[in-house]
Parts: C-alpha cells; structure tokens; sequence
C-alpha cells in the first residue's frame, strides 16, 4: 500500500503538488516549455485513454487496456529520450506513444483488431510493434541496444514492462545479456500493482528494483506517478546507457487505476476503496498543483491544452469509428519478403472467395 | 440436467475431479480469485482453498516445470495456460520433460499433469489469443492431446484427462466455450482414442476437432439441402487417434474432407490425411482434402472470418471430392 | 578443389557471408573462441572480430529475441543453438516474434535472421542431442526452413539463407557433418524451394531430406540391385517446398515413399504425402508411405538404429508400394 | 581468479589444510566417523570419475563430463542432506550420488547411451534423473518442493546446477516461484568458472550468490573446495527451508579441472597454468591434511578407504563394460502408461525387424 511515498522511492513532488526535494527540482533540465509540454501530454494521454475505452464499449474496439493511472510513469520516462532512442513498448504504452509522436488512429487498429502491431513506421519512429506475450519485448530491446552498440550509435534502447513481467524468463535473459554484454537499455517497469488479478505481493518476494543486483547494473524505484522524478530517474539511466553503456532498471511505482482491459472484471479481485484510496495520487493533479504554483498554468495554456487533448481524442474517433481492415489478402503479401507460390495459391483463393461474396451481397 | 455451456462443464469437471481425488491441485495464473479469464475456475478456489488451488506468478514455463515436480512429489496438478500463444513459453518442459519423465525414468515416474490451454480463434481476439497450437503437441511423443467439441465432452474428457497417469494437452476450443448442451455431468468413462460420429451421412466424410466440428455440421446441413448426405466426424483426441475410425470412413464414403483452423502445411489434417492413404487408400474414391487456416500467422480479428475455414470453403471442397 | 564435409562447407559459407556483407554477426554459445561444438564457427571470430562474432550468456531464448532486435538495428544476425534439442527454449521467441515480425508490422520490418540448428540422430549422443524438430518450425508460418544433405549444398543454402530477408531455419543433419564432396565452394544462387534429383528411377520415389537421402540412396542402390529403379528426391527446403517436384514424382513414378528421421505423427512426411494426394491423386499407383522415427522419444544412442529408418525399412516399404 | 580464498566466500579450511575459522570449525556437527565418511565419498567420488574418463576413452562410455575438482562442493553439500530430502542433479553429479547410495552402474548406462535419466528408482531414491538441458531441473525440484510443503513434510529440494545454468530463463522462473510460494529448496550453483568454453565473466555481469537478492531470500558464497563450509552453508540453507520454508542460494565457487566432457578439447579456450593454478586448491588434498592434523586418517581407515574406492570404481567398469541396453521395444512399453494400439502396431514392427535381424546373423 502507498503512504505518501512508496518506501525506497525517489521522489520530487509530494502527492499535493508540494515540492519535496527543492535541490532535485531545481537542477532538472526542464523549461517552463517542457513543462508546460508534459503536462498537455498528460492530458492528451488521459483524453485518449479515456475515449478508448469508451470506443470499446461502444463496440468500436475489441478490447482496450486502459493506462488511468499511470501518466506520469509514462510521460516522465518518454520525455526524457532522444530521437535516436528506440522504444519498445507492452500493450498499455499509449502515453508513451502521445510523447513520440505515433500515429494514435494505427495505434487504435491494433485494439481495434483491424491490424496487428499497431505502429505504422516502426524503424523510422524507432517504436516498435505493440508486444502481447508478456515480456517478450525485453530481448528485442537488448538486441537493438547491442546493434546500436556494435554501429557506435549515441542512442539507447527502452523497454517498457510492468510487474508481472518481471516473473517470466525472458526479462532475466534480456537483463543478464544486456549486463554482461554491455547494451545501452534502460528497463522501465511499470508496477501498478496488479497483472490481471494477481497482486505484486504473490508475483515476487523481492523489491522489484532490486532484481538489478542480479545483473550488475543499477536498480532504482522511483514514486510512478511523480512525473518529474520519473523524469529524472529516466533522463540518468538514459544517460548511463548512451555514455557508459550500463543498463538500469527503473522500478516506477503506481497503481492501474482501471480494470485491467475493458474485458476484465477488476471487482472480483480488489476492492472499490483499494482503488479509491489512490485517487489521491493521481499523477495529473499532482502535476497540475505543481505548475499552478509555480505560475505556469496561465488560463490561455490551459485552455488550449485541454483542447488540444479533447481534439486528439476526438480525431482517434474519426479515425478509428467504422474504420476497416485491409482485405485478407493483404496481410499474405507481408508474411514473406515475397510470395512463395504456395501461399500464392492460398492468396488467389481468399481473393476468389471474397470477390465472389462481394459479388454475391 | 438443464443446459450447461462448455465453460460451466469445465467448471463441473474440475470440482468433480478435486472432490474425488484430493491429490488433484489447480494453478495457473489468474486461476484463483478471478477464476480465470475464461471463468474456467470460477469459485473452485473459494470452495477447496489456496492451498489446492492458486495463483502463480507469470511464467509459463515455470507452470509447466513446477507441476512436473508437484506430479513427482505424488500431486495431480491441472494447470492453465491463459491462452494458446502463452502456451509456448512453456514448449520446452514440455516437450524435454513433461512428455518424457515417464520415458526418461524407464516407467518409474508417473506424470499425471493436465495442461489446460483455451485455443482457437474466431471470437475476435487480439493478436497472440487465437491460434491453433495442436500439430506442436501432437508431434511431441509422449504426450496425449484431447479436444473437446461439445460441453458433454468436455466434462467427461477432462475427467478422464486428469485420472490419467500420463500427461494430457487438454485444448480447448474458445469459439465454443460458450455452446450449450444438456444432459448428464456423470463421467461415463468416455476412452481416449473414440471419434464420434456427429452425424450420419454416405456420400461423403467430414474430420474434424474442437471449433471446426459445429462449423462442419453446418456445412454437413447445408449439403444435405441439396440432398447430399455428409458423415461428421468428431476426432475428440488427436492422441491417441482413432485410426480403425478414420479408416472405416474411407470405406464407407471413400470421399474424404477434413477441417482445421491452424495452418495448413504441417497441421494435423495432413496427419490424417497420412493416415487414411495408408490404411485405407484402396477405398478413396477421391483425394482426401484439406480446408485450413492458411500458412500465414494468425490475421486480426476483424478478418478472421476469412482466414478460418467456412461453409463455403468446406462445400467446395466436398464438391471437389464428389465430382471427382 | 579438394573435398570438404560439410562441417568446412559451413565454416566456409559463414567466411564467405561475412566477407561479402559486413553487417553479419555470428552469434551463440561457444561460437567464439571454440568455434562451437562442431568447430562450424571454427576462427570465424579470429577472424571477424570479437563484435561481429561473440559468445552469448547460455541462454536460448534470448539468442534468438536478441537476434530480432539486431536486425531490427540493421544487422543479420546468424545465430547457433548448440543441439536440437536445445532450440526448445526459443520457440516462444521463434514463433511469436522472429516468425511474425514482419507480418505483424505488416511489411514494415525485415527479419533477416539465420537460426542455425545442428540436428538429428545417429551419431551416437547422448539424450537431448538427437532430435529432429523440423515439424515444429514447417508448422509456423512465416519461417523458411531450410536442411541440407550435402556439403556443397550446405555452402549454397546457408549464404543463400543468409542473404535472405526472412528468418530462416537452418537444420544441419549431424549425421552428415563428416560427409565429403568436392566441387566449387562459390555461390551459384540455388533457390529456395527446388527439390533435387539425387538419384533417377522410374519405378518408385523416396522423398528425403537432410540426414535420411543418404539412407535413401543406399536403399535406392540396394534396390537396383534387384533390378528396381528408385528415384531419391532430396527436398533442400521445406519451406517453401517444391509441390511442382512431388507432383512431377507422382506423375513420374506413381509409387511413393517419404523418409524422415522425426517421429512419424504429425512430422512433415505427413505434410509430403498430404501435398501429393491433393496434387496428384490421379497418378498415384499406390499409396504414399512413410518411413520414420517411431512415435516415442528419441531412445538411447546404443539402440538408435532400430529407431532411425533403416535401408531395411525403406526397402520393405518400396516393396509395399511396388506390389500394391 | 581464485585467491587463497574467493571473495566474499565463506572458508572453514584455507586451501593448505589449516582451520582459518576455529569456531565454526568447532560448531559442525559432524564426528569423527561422518568426517571420515565425507573423506571416504570424496576418494570414491574420484576413483569413480577417473574410471569414468578412462572407460570413455577406452569406448565404454559414449561421452562423459568429469566431475573432477568438484568433489567437495558435491561431497560437503549431499552430506547436509536427509533420506527425506529430494536431489534434482544435473549432468555433472557423479559425487552427490556417490552420497546418496544411487547405482551407479545404473547412472554410467546413461552415459554409455543405454539408458536415459540414469536413476533406475528416482521417487525411492530421492535423486531425480539426471537433466542434460541446463537448469531446466531447476523448476522440478521447486514443484517438488511445492508438494513437499503442501503435504507438510520434513524435507526439502536440493537443486545442482552450474554457473552458466542461472542464465537460463528457467533458473529465474524457478527462483522467484520459490521465493513467493515458500518452495523448500536450496538452489546449489558449483561455479566452477565455465561453461563449455564460456567464463563466468562472460556469462553474468553479477556474483551469482547476489542473484539471491531478486528473490527475496538468502545468498550465500562459499569456497567450493573447502568441504566443511560447504557442508555447514548447506546444512544451514536445508534447515531454513525444511523449517522457515525459505530457500537460500548457495554458490560454491569451484574449478572445473577438467575438460567440459571427455568430447571438449579446452586447450582450445583456456591455458594450462590457468587449469595448474588450481592445483593448490585441491579439495581433497585440503580435507586430507586437515584429517591428518585431528589425526583421524589412522593407515587401517586409509587403506580401506582407497580400497573401497578402488571396488566402487571396479565395480562400475565390470557392471558397464559391454553393457547391453534393453531392446528397443522395451522404451516402448514405458512412452505412456498403457500402451496404445498405434504405438503397439510400431513395436510390433520392430520386434520383427530385430527378430529376422538376430535370426539373418
Ligand atoms: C506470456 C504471456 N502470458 C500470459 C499473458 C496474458 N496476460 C496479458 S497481460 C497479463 C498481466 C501482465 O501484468 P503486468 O506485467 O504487471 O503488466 P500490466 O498488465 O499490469 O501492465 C497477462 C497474464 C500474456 N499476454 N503473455
Ligand atoms: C538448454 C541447453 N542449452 C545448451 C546446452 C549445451 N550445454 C551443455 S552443458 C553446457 C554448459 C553448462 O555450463 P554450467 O551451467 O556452468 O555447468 P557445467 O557444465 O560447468 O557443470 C552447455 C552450453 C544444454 N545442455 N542445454
Ligand atoms: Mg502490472
Ligand atoms: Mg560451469
């Protein structure tokens, strides 16, 4: 359970907005411009979030997994990465997604079950597919941090996870590869507390950022819904990779606000007042108290953030309301460089068929 | 007995097994306070307690390796695999150890392990939730694989399964979780190795298993519109099969189809197809077909209806066998 | 040139690949200073580099998921797991990631990945080191797999594997590391997909691929003997595989038997005799047999002989399919 | 690199054979007899693995991995043990199952290639097969400890494995499971420096003792050559898990004097003065002279130790030269419980193939 820190965590704001560690605020690299930018994407973030759920159950989505709750761990950690930095996200990165820019209508056609993967440019966003089994997007992280290694690139790789993940073998492998070979990644875990309807507590009997002892790198838990010490804790570990090629484990500690996808039936294993009780760290409000009092919310930036955010929301909708998948057919021309003849042969009947059913309608 | 759907057989079928044998244990992830995703294990925990049914932690691999060790130490562990893809992770203590302990130990050991694995597509899942895994384990000496089509079956299959003293890949087809059927959750002893015949037809035979069956009986009325009588078959289990089964479809029909939504090259149709050439290729009247998925990974959702097999596609194909 | 097994083959053709495109690695356990356990690596990283050629933490999964992330970054990773049986704990990576990426990013991503995987029996090793797992790759969509039974075409397929875009699994039969050829190591851009004649005949077919042509050939000359005439078809790729070539074998012969060292239920000889009857019915004299692996684990390598297909077995299955 | 003592290792005996730490010394439970046990198993364990390596040079055995050097991490550790107690080894345990009274002409059949597993009576003898892909016995015995603890028995798992074992994803998974489940397990790594050709450095960036940390139980280093500490870690590590249900990491930090298996030529990987510098750390020679000075090594229980050694290892060459593996259609009967009617239909073939061969001869 949170108090107003989460024990061993590095914190700057407290959960009113209060200033905690004035030194560490002071020497963030951040203008009243970035400031005033993660906040709107905060918004942005929520806005979406919000009307994606919201398309699920009208039926517009398939499934959606909501990040309510988890803004700041995302905003913070997204925020402070580079162009050249590669991002490999879970399913539940759509604040991370808002920082670097992705294409948010795509990104809903994964939910949407219209395309898989759900990042158009994967290569040139440096953002890769959406990863379902979980963990598995840890190595692909550690190869692309060695690849960038091996070309002297000044850039990292970052990997997003939560908890539960930290259960399977290939976050250990990706972990220990990366320690011993050097790769520039920074691991950012997202324990919110729950996977599904298991709690941290019966995933592992260990502080989550102490499993960076295994590896020989750096472990650090930071309080998850303080945007501007995730920020910091970030901007170092991205920092640590790029120059001295050390990987560390971020440990952000916040809490799913909502069920875990819109499938789910988050009453049957927690509480109401559980979940309200964190209702006071809502990392937006935090945040909010924040820049309020250090002037930066002047009504002008407010109002157009907030539109700002409305509007994104609004332009997933059209873009993701009725919107169809590419026919069948489609996704045979991208399963091999090029087509062999038998999937040919399997390509020209679903064309057949489907013609034929067109025609027939 | 009113109507029962597939999920609620299941749900019969475990606490029937844990109420008679109280070595029989349920693990997985999610499988306790949630009772799954799928609700399999609805109330199961609350009725026998954390101790014989729990929560583990996310790691596939470990579910598998951990009830090998639960089996050795004289435990009956049935556990779940949240989805078919999640299965994978888990590949290889099953194909190293779970499949083998009884080979590797020269019959010392007994590996009465259940792995449970919702699979199949068609109800418009998200990437990674809707594949077709059986041709792995089927492949896999050692192991038997069941694969319920109807919620009767099921029950009594998966009873079956878990008072088996070797290991059973339990599939079970998510796009007909939701089927009913009524009649009685007694286990009838139902054996390993019996196909079903779901229905009477000459001139021509449908195989199928799991999702594939109901969508074969379909087609099998549609035909008969045009008053050609289709045989359903119904596998039940892939392992062991029932080869004097398929053999007595040749004879009987000689026209043969048979229907899966994995992919088609290396699927379990060819199998059957094998199987059928060499026991009964004297009495094929046509070339034993095959209506797939395609060789393509699993499409999104929304296209799915294309990529698994259809009325459509399963009646040109029979047309194709009759013409012949 | 002087003759080569097929273990210089392979040493040759990752000297070549490298040299002609700088962005290959090798990677692996024991692939560095060792030169791996087959010495296939054997002063690769004496000569590449310790970057472009480097050990890995013994870890399967990983090397495979760290594979797709370098290529993701440019690079053409050729990975080693160390035995057959030792690939199992990359499958989840294999089929989720390296055999889906590009289909999942719809074309946006190339995987030019090589997995290379000693495999097979015969040579005597111990548990674990004598499988032959080719179902399960065939089985996945959107791998290419690829097995060699000969030096020369061993150089010729891995470069070729190498160049390509798409993730290939590369099985090299144990049994034939030690086989000689002589010829010209220089790539001759052998496609993917073309069965080669190894031997003629027009009585009957053997369909073989990797550690099982040679049983095959000597089985075809055995039977020469007799005065029947089999043709050996050594099918190189899997996938894709040459239906063209099993179709023109049907028509040719009319007799066929498929040779495999993997257990026969659900192996890829299931897949051959599938592909044959719904290509070529018509043409078939007889049923398309299949001599395999038992249906059990891979036994101890000192009864071994028994399990793999024999020159006996072969010639007995000929004979069914000749006096059908 | 070992000094007279590696790092952070906990010692009883320096390597010349002199009480460095006189109170645990004085604090083991051990009398005269077990210490002459101990010494008796260690020479055994010897005998038998140069037996070993000199009937597979000779063609008796297909291959075979010496445990040479390793004796005391084997000897000290399976002495901690109870009857109840349950053995999950790798491929490299010759020296625990010299402990534990396991057959080892039964246990050569494995590595001749006649038989699998190699333990004829695993649930009577409490020693699982022997499991060549590495670390995956890591979760058998957390399962079997699992039931252990839900039976509520007295005992617990001891696990063998090697240092390149923990970079499996299977070690991870099995670890964090017996952390949160409370397994009694004691994870036993014999770091013996490589893997194959691999060096632990290369291996994990991380003392592996510390990998303990992610799990929330205990680590724990110890000079792998000193058989007394090994013994007292251990039989601290089982009493934690047989009465705390908390399992503890132990890593015994050994040398592989030896090549991989009798197939490795390791002159290709590492120098024979590296190999020679481990010489002076001889674990028997260290237990020798620290014997000699409680003066326990009496000539009459010296030569009948060497002489049993000498039966043990005759024993095994005339139980494995020329031993014939049961037919074939023997491994069929054991595939499943009952055979079914396909696989009966393939045994048949084989008997009468094998019958016609033996009569052709
Ligand atoms: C390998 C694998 N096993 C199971 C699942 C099913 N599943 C999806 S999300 C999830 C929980 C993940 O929890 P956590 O890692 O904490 O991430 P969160 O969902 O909380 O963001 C599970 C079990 C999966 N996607 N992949
Ligand atoms: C999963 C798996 N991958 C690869 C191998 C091949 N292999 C056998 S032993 C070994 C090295 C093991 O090193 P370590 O764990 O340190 O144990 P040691 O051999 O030193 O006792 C390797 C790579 C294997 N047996 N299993
Ligand atoms: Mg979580
Ligand atoms: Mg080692």
């Amino acid at each position: 359970m949170i108090r107003t820190k989460p024990d061993d965590a590095l914190q700057i704001l407290a959960p009113d907005g209060t200033v905690v560690d004035p030194q560490a605020r002071q020497a963030l690299d951040l203008g009243d411009e970035d400031l005033r930018a993660m906040y709107r994407a905060m918004l942005v973030t929520r806005a979406v979030d919000l009307e994606a759920t919201a398309l699920q159950r009208q039926g517009e989505l398939a499934v959606y997994p909501p990040v309510l709750g988890q803004e700041a761990a995302q905003i913070g950690s997204a925020y402070a990465l580079g162009e050249e930095d590669f991002v490999f996200p879970s399913y539940r990165e759509v604040g991370v997604a808002v920082v670097r820019g992705i294409d948010l209508v795509e990104y809903m056609h994964f939910h949407r079950g219209t395309r898989h993967g759900g990042i158009a440019d994967p290569l040139g966003s440096h953002f890769a597919e959406i990863s379902v089994p979980v963990s598995s997007q840890v190595l692909h992280a550690v190869g692309w941090a060695l690849g960038a290694r091996l070309d002297g690139k000044n850039a990292c790789a970052v990997v997003y996870f939560g908890d539960g993940a930290t259960s399977q073998g290939d976050f250990h492998e990706g972990c220990n590869f990366a320690g011993v070979l050097r790769c520039p990644v920074v691991f950012f875990c997202q324990n919110n507390q729950w996977a599904i309807s298991v709690p941290v507590q019966k995933q592992t009997a260990a502080p989550i950022w102490k499993k960076a002892e295994a590896y020989g790198f750096p472990g650090v838990r930071v309080d998850g819904n303080d945007v501007l010490a995730v920020y910091k804790v970030s901007r170092e570990a991205v920092a640590r990779a790029r120059e001295e090629r050390v990987p560390t484990l971020i440990e952000a500690v916040t809490y799913r606000m909502g069920p875990h996808s819109t499938a789910d039936d988050a009453s049957r294993y927690r509480s109401r007042e559980d979940v309200d009780s964190w209702q006071a760290f809502d990392p937006l409000e935090r945040f909010r108290r924040l820049l309020e009092s250090e002037g930066l919310l002047d009504p002008g930036f407010l109002n157009r953030a907030e539109a700002d955010a409305g509007a994104e929301a609004a332009k997933v909708r059209a873009g993701i309301q009725g919107a169809q998948p590419r026919p069948l057919e489609g996704f045979f021309d991208h399963t091999f460089s090029e087509m062999p003849d038998f999937l040919a042969r399997q390509r020209e009947e679903v064309v057949r068929l489907t013609t034929e059913e067109g025609e027939g309608a | 007995m009113p109507e029962v759907t597939m999920v609620q057989a299941l749900n019969e079928a475990l606490r029937f097994a844990m109420g008679e044998d109280d070595r029989v244990l349920v693990l997985g992830e999610d499988v306790g306070k949630l009772g799954g995703v799928f609700r399999i294990t609805d109330r199961i925990q609350a009725e026998f307690g954390e101790a014989r049914v729990f929560d583990t932690p996310l790691a596939e691999s470990a579910i598998a390796g951990v009830s090998l060790g639960l089996a050795m130490a004289g435990w009956r562990p049935v556990a779940e695999m949240q989805f078919d893809a999640f299965s994978y992770p888990a590949l290889d203590q099953v194909i190293s150890h779970v499949a083998k302990y009884r080979f590797r130990s020269v019959g010392a050991v007994d590996v009465p392990v259940v792995i449970r694995i919702p699979c199949g597509g068609g109800i418009g899942a998200a990437e990674h939730h809707s594949e077709s895994p059986e041709a792995y384990y089927v492949h896999t000496s050692g192991l038997k694989v069941a694969i319920p089509s109807t919620p009767l079956d099921a029950f009594n299959l998966l009873v079956r399964s878990i008072r088996d003293p070797d290991p059973v890949i339990f599939l079970e087809p998510k796009s007909r979780y939701w089927s009913k059927e009524s009649g009685e959750l007694s286990p009838d002893g139902l054996p390993f190795g019996r196909a079903r015949t779901v229905r009477e037809g000459s001139h021509a035979t449908l195989v199928a298993w799991g999702g594939m069956v109901a969508r074969c009986l379909q087609a099998a009325n549609a035909a008969a519109e045009d008053g050609v009588e289709v045989e359903v078959l119904d596998l039940r289990t892939l392992v062991p099969l029932d080869i004097e089964g398929l053999a007595n479809a040749a004879r009987k029909t000689g026209r043969i189809v048979v229907v899966h939504e994995a992919p088609m090259t290396a699927g379990f149709g060819a199998e059957v197809v094998a199987r059928i050439v060499e026991d009964a290729f004297e009495y094929l009247e046509a070339p034993v077909l095959r209506v797939t998925g395609y060789d393509i990974p699993y499409p999104p959702a929304k296209v799915e209806e294309h990529y698994l097999p259809s009325v459509d596609r399963i009646l040109i194909a029979l047309e194709k066998v009759l013409s012949f």
